[in-house]
């Protein structure tokens, strides 16, 4: 097992990097039966992902609970009466057991109603929901444009390694990745909408905003977002590249008389693109949490500036809610990664769990 | 040697003078750049290989020879440069050709296979697939039927499943015959083998070969041979050149190269490579001393009379053993006091999976080396891993018995074994690379075990070690990366003794070795077990290599011991089918033809009991197929 | 920005898996860390560039009261939004700080956080991901299980959380970044300890009978030292990034502190008026940032550790 | 890039014809998630109010009562018995009448503890159960429990703004928290907490139609991004935000904007929370005020766009302020300190991007004190959280209060024991007294010397500090014509967009 930051301990840890240069004889698979086998890594892949984001509700319900001092008091503040603390703490049901109250509050939440954010009185669902929509709205383009992008960006690069093109791309993605995001923004602002107002500079209609209100402030964030996510991605794709345009296979390619790209795209993009992938996951799971910053510049009403308002407000059952959420989101996309490169290397589908 | 030869006979120089030469290569220099520095890697290389006709390439690790097999392909690696001279290849200069002529030359006019095919096939490409691209490439049509008539071209059973299956799911020979087929989809002029068999057992590297030598018949292909195994290469090869440190420094014919080596170098490297196969003359009175003397030129001679005490002992062990031929009842041998024996011992990975050591006996006598050989995948790793404690038996009888008394269970596993039987069993590994810590010093490798088992760790103690193993004292301040793999196992070997065993676990030391530095190593663990007077369990699946130092050979085939005895008896036979399988695709350097050992599949069954042969040699007993 | 070839590692890895059989190894790959770096250094630009503009800003910081005699935090109000003169070299922020001494001061705190948040972070991930990569048992099960869950929380949301609960503070700040760090670190190192595992010599002391602990820390810990090295220039340079975010957002650094974040915050809105007051922290930062990358790079290139794995930006 | 140190921010905004209709488009900071259109409240929308209500009386910009819904009004000699005449003909945005009933109805609901109004214990302390009648629909009569000759005034605070009688009884149906619906010149189409929200043109608005047809507001959190969006042109004009100094130049040399400076409008002040262990030593609040200079924090924080307030909550421009400045004296305040056993005294200050000034104040501050030996830590609380979390909870904070309250409310909501606006907390019974002796006090210089006393001991023993007052830089679009705002008081009738 290679230094991965594969996110879930799963079948896809299985030396992905015997491509390095396995020293033993490969021996062959035992054949069995690819499907079944495939289907339950599946399964147990499912498995430790539900399990994870179980995990992480109860650390996260943990943590909050374990906020010094009383909740309740830190609510109302100092000068609250005592009785009005007491009632609060009530409706929280705070004086009950802590695990009590954290499976009366899973068994909700498995029914998607986190409670009531303590700060509107509001269910915390719906307006979640919709922040996690608005949110949505602009990681997604974020995220197809900017993982094809970058993707192809980062192959270029590897294939022309040490070529000016190469060089070029190299230079920009190290410098967008060192100029944190709220730079960024700042300068697209004043530049496409203060300069030449070709977009809007912040987004004026809250939560309340429909999709087709939202569409027009939708591009600079995503812009925005694409950027910072590319350029590790660009970086990732490249270096992977260049690996897997050094190894073996590649070679016996390009000596099988095949154009370069030929060599480029059927043999060597697939093997490069698997250490990708769990980059391109977590990437893709930090466009929700770490949308904050821009969310916050641009005033977008999404899951990012959802969470600093309740982080501010206090609002417990939100913040909850939103690390549930989250946690979720970053599973689904480690699960895509596992089975996209699954399907991408027939070895991950066939070996059985390799353990030392 | 009484195999049914199927070859006709590489010896026989197809010459063909009406043609010229498909390969030309005319004072060939390459260099890399190396920071500012250009290092040579190649200088003034020349040769010519006709159609038909095989060229060997051989020479130590780094010498330059896949740099060489490479530039017929118009391949540089990345950094290299071409600082002189010319390659040609059906007339044309392949560095001058255009990209368009260059495809066409790749693949086409020549190809090439290259050592790991496990490693060569794109993995997520499905064999069919990767086969037609070679057929389309170069203008063929690559319907369904080409592909399977390739498949078939190289002897692969069931094509229709083969093709699609992806490069993982074969074996190391089967991938090795679709890079092969891959190579001829285009009847190429030349084929270029680099080191196309290294990474396969002996068995199927005898059946691979084979398929090379009728294809390019066949297609009365010019062969380049790359190898580093000269019985691979002599037996494949019309003309040899061996090549060192980027110079061809010996270009001759085969048998005259084997006859009458004229080079310094080329003779070190005849001489220290291990034989299986003895002269005709003589089988008759071979022992163990005579197989060893093969090696005379390296062995101390001062250790002759301890090599010949030894083998006498252990015949004689061996001819007290048949006493008790019990036809049901594992083989036993040495009565005397063995120092570890097991029975019926079955060691497992984890529930479900098959046994990897499959109801083993066995026992080591003081003083002796056993060696167990057998192909890869066999469980001769797991019986050393579980002899040392790091993997438990599951079920048997594993005992071992020292010299002062010590006696302890050789089931338990490390951590529940007293430090007395811990100090007594030691391993050496295989690979030298992984088996000292890059970050600590040679001195503190040796050191800590002593310091373990001793209490104390003297710099003159690791110092008396280094020496002891062949090395000085001021290797002790060198970290591994400093070492060379010869070097290294020497270490590994210091490291062993620092902790005072009674027995040594040696699996296979020498595999990551080139020929002439595993001699030394070999000759000094011989030395070594000698004057020290240690029990060794000596793994190979090298037969040549057992030959030189086992006093018995236990013979291992699916977890399961199916021959074991004297190492003259087992040598010379009667045998195991399995055992002689492997004693025929065994190549010896000289041999010019190839062994057939047909498809390489078992033609046998496993059947009960065991037939004694008399001298402590033992043949589990089995049905034809 | 690992454009440039670096031989000496090239000519490594061709020597390793050159020759027959013998595998990729750690030990192929690696000379010895304090020999190997200074050879390195030489050998790859990037490291060499890294280092340097890391270098160039703990100089800077050191000597920031030496090169820009303000004090950071004065305000004066005589000088507000002055140019760049030749007592301001870069000018003043609306309170007439003077901008050369907040953004060299502000170095001075940049570093010193991320040096102390990567520092415990990597540490604690290090020495967590050995143990149960050799632990190999439940143990192991259990701890990248909460790893996991830790990873999945978004960072910003268990600092964010983290800071409210205790205050901001260069602590708080420590404590939050290992939170949100340290489980990454772990599954790195263990992912890296598992293959220095299956080593050899990792064996061989299990067959001598040598402690867990000592396994752990004489076998395990110095091979993994490669890429916890990469690692932890990695990991600083998102740190850099993630403090000035948490700054910028108003959770870090208190005024007047001179911290990079706080002062594009502070001067972002009047970027047409004082462009130097945004401007100096974010070039300062995105060097730093970039001298951490090209590092990490370098050393990844040089050390064999293969970054292509890990540029997350979790 | 436009001048440096030669502020071009305008002095005031553009007034001219203003077209017919058009929709003005307000940014304001994000307000918490339980805002409400309930004028009472403390959470209440605030920019919302004035254009959706009227109070019986308000204030002109030299700080005079005068009418509103309330025609004309009087009392007896003794001060207790107010009597208000009332507009008639005033129609409710949902068609009722406006009537004395309302009046009446509307500080009830500000008396009701459950409103927990801040207006609720000021008027408390006068008005009892059964004080107020309406002995003709149109007159409203209010017996007081003391008598106060400032009484009127009390009614222009932005909580007295008159609703439709029941509007806030929750069995009525929704409430007045979420329809507004009051008597003034827009009418409510939209309101979400803390969200966007619209009002339009009310035509029967007894005053006539306002210029605009309707205004919508957006909350937007960060400052920077409010001011982005009114540079970018999607907004025309920046509510509750003080603009800082280096941005208002940015603004007003923008195409698309200008600022609009109102001198004077903010007050700001540095309360001590009274009830804390350091600062319920008077030694400690004395030396905290004696060891800094107000016009140095005005420089800096400021750049002197600003008078210095000599920790005297009265604006100068006041008639019954008091012309005298305390002394500043670090040395004095260092031994005061010592005295108190508070050597090298050590605090944190609380301050937040709320406002644009704060931070710089407390930085300039804590540098002001640090010559006593005063060691304050600078700490940055959220702007959204920090009137719920640190005001009125952390010992030592800044604060900012708009000018234009009556003297009397001013006096008495923020310093008197037991105001909720009271932010310091500070109690003085002697203080109390005063305020009561001017209440009662009908002749107008007498109570003035009653006010100037009380303002002495503001200054000398408060728990306030007041280090300046400010003017306001509100960003607006270029388009904006007769904006006008003082104090609470907002022009919703003028304000419109340039024709
Ligand atoms: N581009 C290059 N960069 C670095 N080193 C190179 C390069 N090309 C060749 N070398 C070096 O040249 C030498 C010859 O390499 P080559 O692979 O030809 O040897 P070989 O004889 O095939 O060895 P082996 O038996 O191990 O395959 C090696 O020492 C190798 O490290
Ligand atoms: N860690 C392991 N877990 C599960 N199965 C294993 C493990 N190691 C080896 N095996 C299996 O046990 C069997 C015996 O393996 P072993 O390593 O003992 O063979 P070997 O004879 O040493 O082969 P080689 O010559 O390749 O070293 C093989 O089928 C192998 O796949
Ligand atoms: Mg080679
Ligand atoms: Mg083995």
């Amino acid at each position: 097992m290679s230094p991965t930051d594969t996110p879930t301990g799963s079948a896809v840890e299985a030396d992905l990097t015997s491509r390095g240069g396995a020293p033993t004889t490969p021996r062959p698979s035992r054949p069995g039966s690819p499907a079944l086998s495939t289907l339950l890594l599946v399964l147990r892949r499912v498995g430790t992902a539900l399990l994870t984001v179980l995990l992480a509700s109860f650390l996260v319900f943990f943590a909050v609970q374990a906020l010094p001092g009383d909740v309740a008091q830190q609510l109302l503040g100092q000068d609250a009466t005592p009785e009005a603390v007491a009632a609060l703490r009530d409706t929280l049901g705070l004086d009950q057991n802590v695990w009590a109250r954290y499976g009366e509050w899973l068994l909700g939440a498995s029914h998607g109603d986190f409670g009531v954010s303590l700060v509107s009185g509001a269910p915390v669902g719906p307006d979640l929901l919709i922040a996690f929509r608005n949110s949505m709205l602009i990681a997604v383009p974020a995220m197809l444009v900017g993982v094809t992008i970058s993707l192809t960006l980062g192959v270029v690069a590897g294939v022309r390694r040490g070529r000016p093109s190469d060089h070029a791309i190299s230079l920009i993605s190290l410098i967008v990745m060192s100029v944190p995001e709220f730079m960024v923004a700042t300068i697209l602002v004043l530049l496409f909408a203060v300069a030449i107002p070709i977009f809007p500079a912040v987004v004026l209609r809250g939560d309340s905003a429909t999709v087709v209100e939202l569409l027009p402030s939708v591009w600079l964030p995503a812009i925005v977002l694409t950027l910072a996510m590319a350029a590790y991605i660009v970086r990732t794709a490249r270096s992977s590249t260049i690996d897997v345009m050094a190894s073996e296979f590649v070679t016996t390619a390009e000596l099988k008389g095949l154009s370069t790209r030929q060599v480029v795209w059927r043999h060597a993009v697939p093997s490069a693109l698997l250490p990708t992938l769990n980059v391109v996951a977590l990437n893709v799971a930090w466009l929700l949490g770490g949308v904050v910053v821009v969310e916050n510049v641009f005033n977008y009403p999404g899951m990012g500036k959802l969470m600093l308002e309740s982080v501010f407000n206090r609002d417990l059952p939100t913040i909850q809610a939103i690390a549930v959420v989250s946690a979720l989101v970053y599973v689904v996309c480690n699960l895509a990664a596992d089975l996209i490169a699954l399907a991408l290397d027939p070895r991950l589908r066939t070996r059985r769990k390799a353990r030392s | 040697m009484t195999t049914t030869s199927t070859n006709q006979g590489g010896a026989a120089p197809v010459t063909d003078t009406a043609s010229a030469p498909v390969v030309v290569v005319d004072d060939l220099s390459i260099s890399y750049a190396a920071g500012r520095r250009e290092v040579p890697v190649v200088r003034g290389v020349g040769f010519e290989i006709a159609a038909g006709r095989a060229l060997g390439l051989v020479g130590e690790s780094g010498s330059g020879k896949s740099t060489v097999a490479r530039t017929l392909l118009a391949h540089l690696r990345r950094g290299s440069r071409i600082v002189g001279g010319s390659v040609r290849v059906a007339g044309d200069d392949v560095f001058a050709l255009d990209e368009r002529a260059r495809r066409a030359l790749r693949g086409g006019t020549a190809a090439l296979v290259a050592q790991n095919a496990g490693q060569a096939l794109t993995p997520s490409m499905r064999v069919g697939r990767q086969l037609r691209e070679a057929l389309e490439s170069h203008g063929l049509p690559g319907g369904h039927d080409r592909v399977l008539e390739l498949v078939r071209h190289v002897r692969l059973p069931d094509p229709e499943t083969i093709v699609r299956r992806y490069p993982h799911q074969l074996s190391g020979g089967q991938q090795q015959r679709i890079a092969i087929a891959m190579a001829v989809a285009a009847r190429p002029q030349l084929l270029v083998l680099d080191e196309p068999t290294t990474a396969l057992d002996v068995v199927t590297q005898s059946a691979v070969l084979e398929l090379i030598r009728d294809l390019a018949v066949e297609l009365d292909m010019a062969i380049l041979l790359v190898s580093h195994d000269l019985g691979v290469v002599s037996s494949m090869a019309d003309e040899i050149a061996v090549m060192r440190d980027g110079v061809i420094v010996e270009h001759r014919p085969t048998a005259e190269l084997f006859a009458d080596p004229q080079h310094e170098y080329t003779r070190e490297l005849l001489a220290s490579i291990p034989r299986v196969h003895l002269g005709d003359g003589d089988r008759a009175g071979e022992s163990g001393r005579d197989a060893r003397s093969l090696r005379g030129t390296l062995s101390g001679i001062a250790h002759a009379a301890h090599v010949r005490a030894a083998q006498v002992l252990a015949v004689a062990r061996g001819e007290e053993s048949a006493v008790d031929p019990g036809a049901q009842a594992a083989p036993r041998v040495g009565s005397t006091e063995p120092v570890v024996a097991a029975r019926d011992l079955v060691v497992r990975y984890g529930r479900g999976l098959p046994a990897a050591v499959d109801g083993v006996s066995l026992e080591i006598g003081r003083r002796e080396t056993l060696a167990v050989v057998g192909e890869s995948g066999s469980g001769k790793s797991t019986l050393a891993t579980a002899m040392a404690g790091l993997i438990p038996a599951e079920s048997g009888a594993f005992a071992f018995r020292g010299a002062a008394g010590l006696e302890g269970d050789l089931t338990q596993p490390v951590g529940r074994r007293s430090a007395d039987l811990r100090r007594a069993v030691q391993l050496i590994f295989q690979n030298a690379d992984t088996s000292l810590n890059p970050r600590r010093t040679v001195g503190a490798a040796i050191a800590r075990p002593l310091k373990l088992f001793t209490g104390s760790s003297s710099p003159d103690r690791v110092a008396e070690l280094l020496v002891e193993v062949g090395l000085t004292p001021d290797f002790a301040a060198r970290l591994p990366a400093q070492l060379s793999g010869g070097q290294r196992q020497r270490v590994g070997i210091a490291r062993a003794l620092a902790a005072g065993p009674e027995l040594i676990i040696a699996d296979e030391i020498t595999t990551a070795l080139d020929v002439r530095v595993q001699a030394g190593v070999l000759e000094l663990l011989t030395r070594l077990r000698d004057e020290k007077g240690l029990s060794c369990l000596f793994i190979s699946h090298d037969l040549a290599v057992v030959r030189g130092v086992a006093d018995r050979v236990a013979v291992m085939t699916g977890g399961r011991i199916v021959e074991v005895g004297p190492a003259d008896r087992v040598f010379v036979g009667p045998n195991h089918p399995y055992t002689r399988t492997l004693l025929d695709a065994t190549l010896d350097p000289g041999t010019t033809e190839l062994p057939g050992v047909g498809d390489g599949r078992a033609r046998w069954r496993d059947a009960d009991g065991w037939t004694d042969h008399g001298g402590g040699h033992h043949v589990k007993n089995w049905e034809a197929q | 920005m690992s454009t440039t070839t670096t031989n000496g590692t090239e000519e490594a890895r061709v020597a390793s898996t050159g020759r027959p059989d013998a595998p990729k190894t750690v030990g192929a790959r690696l000379r010895g860390l304090a020999t190997g770096l200074s050879s390195s250094i030489s050998a790859s630009s990037a490291l060499g560039i890294g280092l340097g503009l890391i270098a160039l800003h703990i100089a800077l910081a050191l000597l920031a009261p030496l090169i820009a005699g303000h004090d950071p935090v004065a305000t004066d109000s005589t000088a507000a939004l002055a140019g760049s003169s030749w007592s301001h070299w870069l000018g003043t922020d609306q309170y007439g700080r003077d901008i050369l001494s907040r953004t060299l001061h502000g170095g001075q705190y940049a570093l010193l956080v991320t040096f102390l948040a990567t520092t415990i972070a990597v540490s604690i991930g290090t020495v967590l991901g050995c143990i149960t990569a050799y632990a190999d048992n439940w143990f192991d099960e259990v701890v990248m299980r909460i790893v996991d869950a830790l990873l999945s929380v978004p960072s910003i949301l268990a600092l964010l959380v983290v800071v409210t609960v205790f205050d901001s503070g260069l602590w708080v700040i420590v404590l939050a970044v290992t939170v949100v760090y340290a489980p990454a670190v772990t599954r790195v190192v263990r992912g890296a300890a598992r293959t220095v595992i299956t080593q050899d010599y990792v064996t061989a002391a299990r067959a001598r009978g040598e402690g867990s602990l000592s396994i752990v820390f004489r076998e395990i810990l110095p091979n993994v030292l490669d890429v916890v090295l990469v690692e932890f220039a990695m990991r600083a340079s998102w740190i850099v990034l993630l403090i000035s975010t948490l700054s910028f957002l108003g959770f870090g650094a208190n005024p007047p502190t001179p911290d990079w974040g706080l002062m594009v915050q502070e001067n972002r809105t009047a970027l047409t008026v004082v462009p130097m007051g945004t401007l100096a922290p974010v070039v300062a930062l995105a060097t730093l940032v970039i001298g951490l990358n090209l590092s990490a790079d370098g050393l990844s290139k040089t050390l064999g550790v293969d970054r292509a794995q890990k540029g997350a930006t979790s | 890039a436009p001048a440096r140190s030669d502020p071009t921010i305008p002095e005031a905004a553009a007034t001219g014809t203003a077209q017919r209709g058009g929709r003005l488009r307000i940014a304001r900071p994000a307000a918490s998630a339980a805002e409400t259109l309930d004028s009472a409240s403390s959470l209440s929308a605030y920019e919302y109010l004035g254009a959706l209500y009227n109070r019986l009386v308000k204030l002109d910009e030299q700080g005079v009562t005068v009418p509103d819904l309330a025609e004309e009004w009087s009392a007896t000699p003794d001060g207790v018995t107010w009597t208000f005449r009332l507009r008639s003909g005033v129609r409710f945005h949902d068609g009722r009448r406006f009537t004395a009933a309302d009046a009446i109805y509307s500080i009830e609901h500000i008396l009701d503890p459950e409103t927990a109004s801040p207006q609720g214990e000021v008027l408390a302390a006068m008005i009892g159960p059964g004080s107020m009648s309406a002995p003709d629909p149109l007159t409203l009569r209010i017996e007081l429990l003391t008598p106060n000759a400032e009484f009127p005034s009390l009614l222009t605070a932005y909580q007295c703004y008159i609703i439709p009688e029941g509007s806030a009884d929750p069995a009525n149906g929704p409430t007045i928290g979420t329809t507004g619906i009051g008597t003034g010149p827009f009418r409510l189409s939209g309101f979400e907490p803390a969200g966007t929200g619209s009002i339009e043109a009310y035509d029967d608005h007894f005053a006539g139609r306002p210029a605009l047809d309707g205004i919508d507001f957006y909350s937007i959190q960060d400052t920077t991004a409010r001011v982005n969006a009114l540079l970018a042109g999607q907004i025309d004009l920046i509510s509750q935000t003080n603009l800082d100094f280096a941005t208002a130049q940015v603004v007003s040399a923008s195409s698309t904007a200008t600022v609009a400076r109102s001198a004077n409008a903010q007050w700001y002040t540095i309360p001590m929370l009274f009830t804390s262990a350091e600062f319920s030593d008077p030694l400690v609040r004395q030396a905290m005020k004696l060891a800094y200079d107000p016009q140095a924090i005005v420089d800096t924080a400021l750049q002197g766009t600003g008078t210095a307030g000599w920790d005297n909550p009265v604006p100068p421009t006041q008639a019954v302020w008091l012309d005298e400045q305390r002394e500043y004296d670090p040395e004095k305040a260092r031994a005061l300190l010592k005295k108190a056993g508070r050597e090298g005294f050590r605090t944190d200050i609380h301050t937040s991007s709320y406002e644009s000034v704060f931070t710089p104040m407390a930085v300039a501050y804590r540098d002001q004190v640090k010559q006593a030996g005063i060691d304050l830590v600078v700490k940055n609380a959220s702007a959204d959280s920090y009137y719920t979390q640190i005001w009125m909870q952390k010992p030592l904070m800044v604060s900012y209060w708009f000018t234009g309250r009556p003297i009397d409310q001013l006096l008495n909501q923020i310093f008197r024991t037991g105001s909720s606006y009271n932010e310091s907390a500070w109690s003085n019974p002697t203080f109390d007294a005063l305020l009561d002796d001017a209440r009662a006090e009908m002749d107008d210089s007498r109570r003035a010397t009653l006010y100037q006393d009380a303002q002495r001991l503001i200054v000398e023993d408060s728990a306030d500090m007041t280090p300046m007052f400010g003017d306001r830089l509100v960003g607006i679009g270029r388009d904006v014509v007769n904006y006008r705002e003082y104090g609470f008081e907002f022009d919703y009738l003028q304000i419109g967009l340039r024709a």
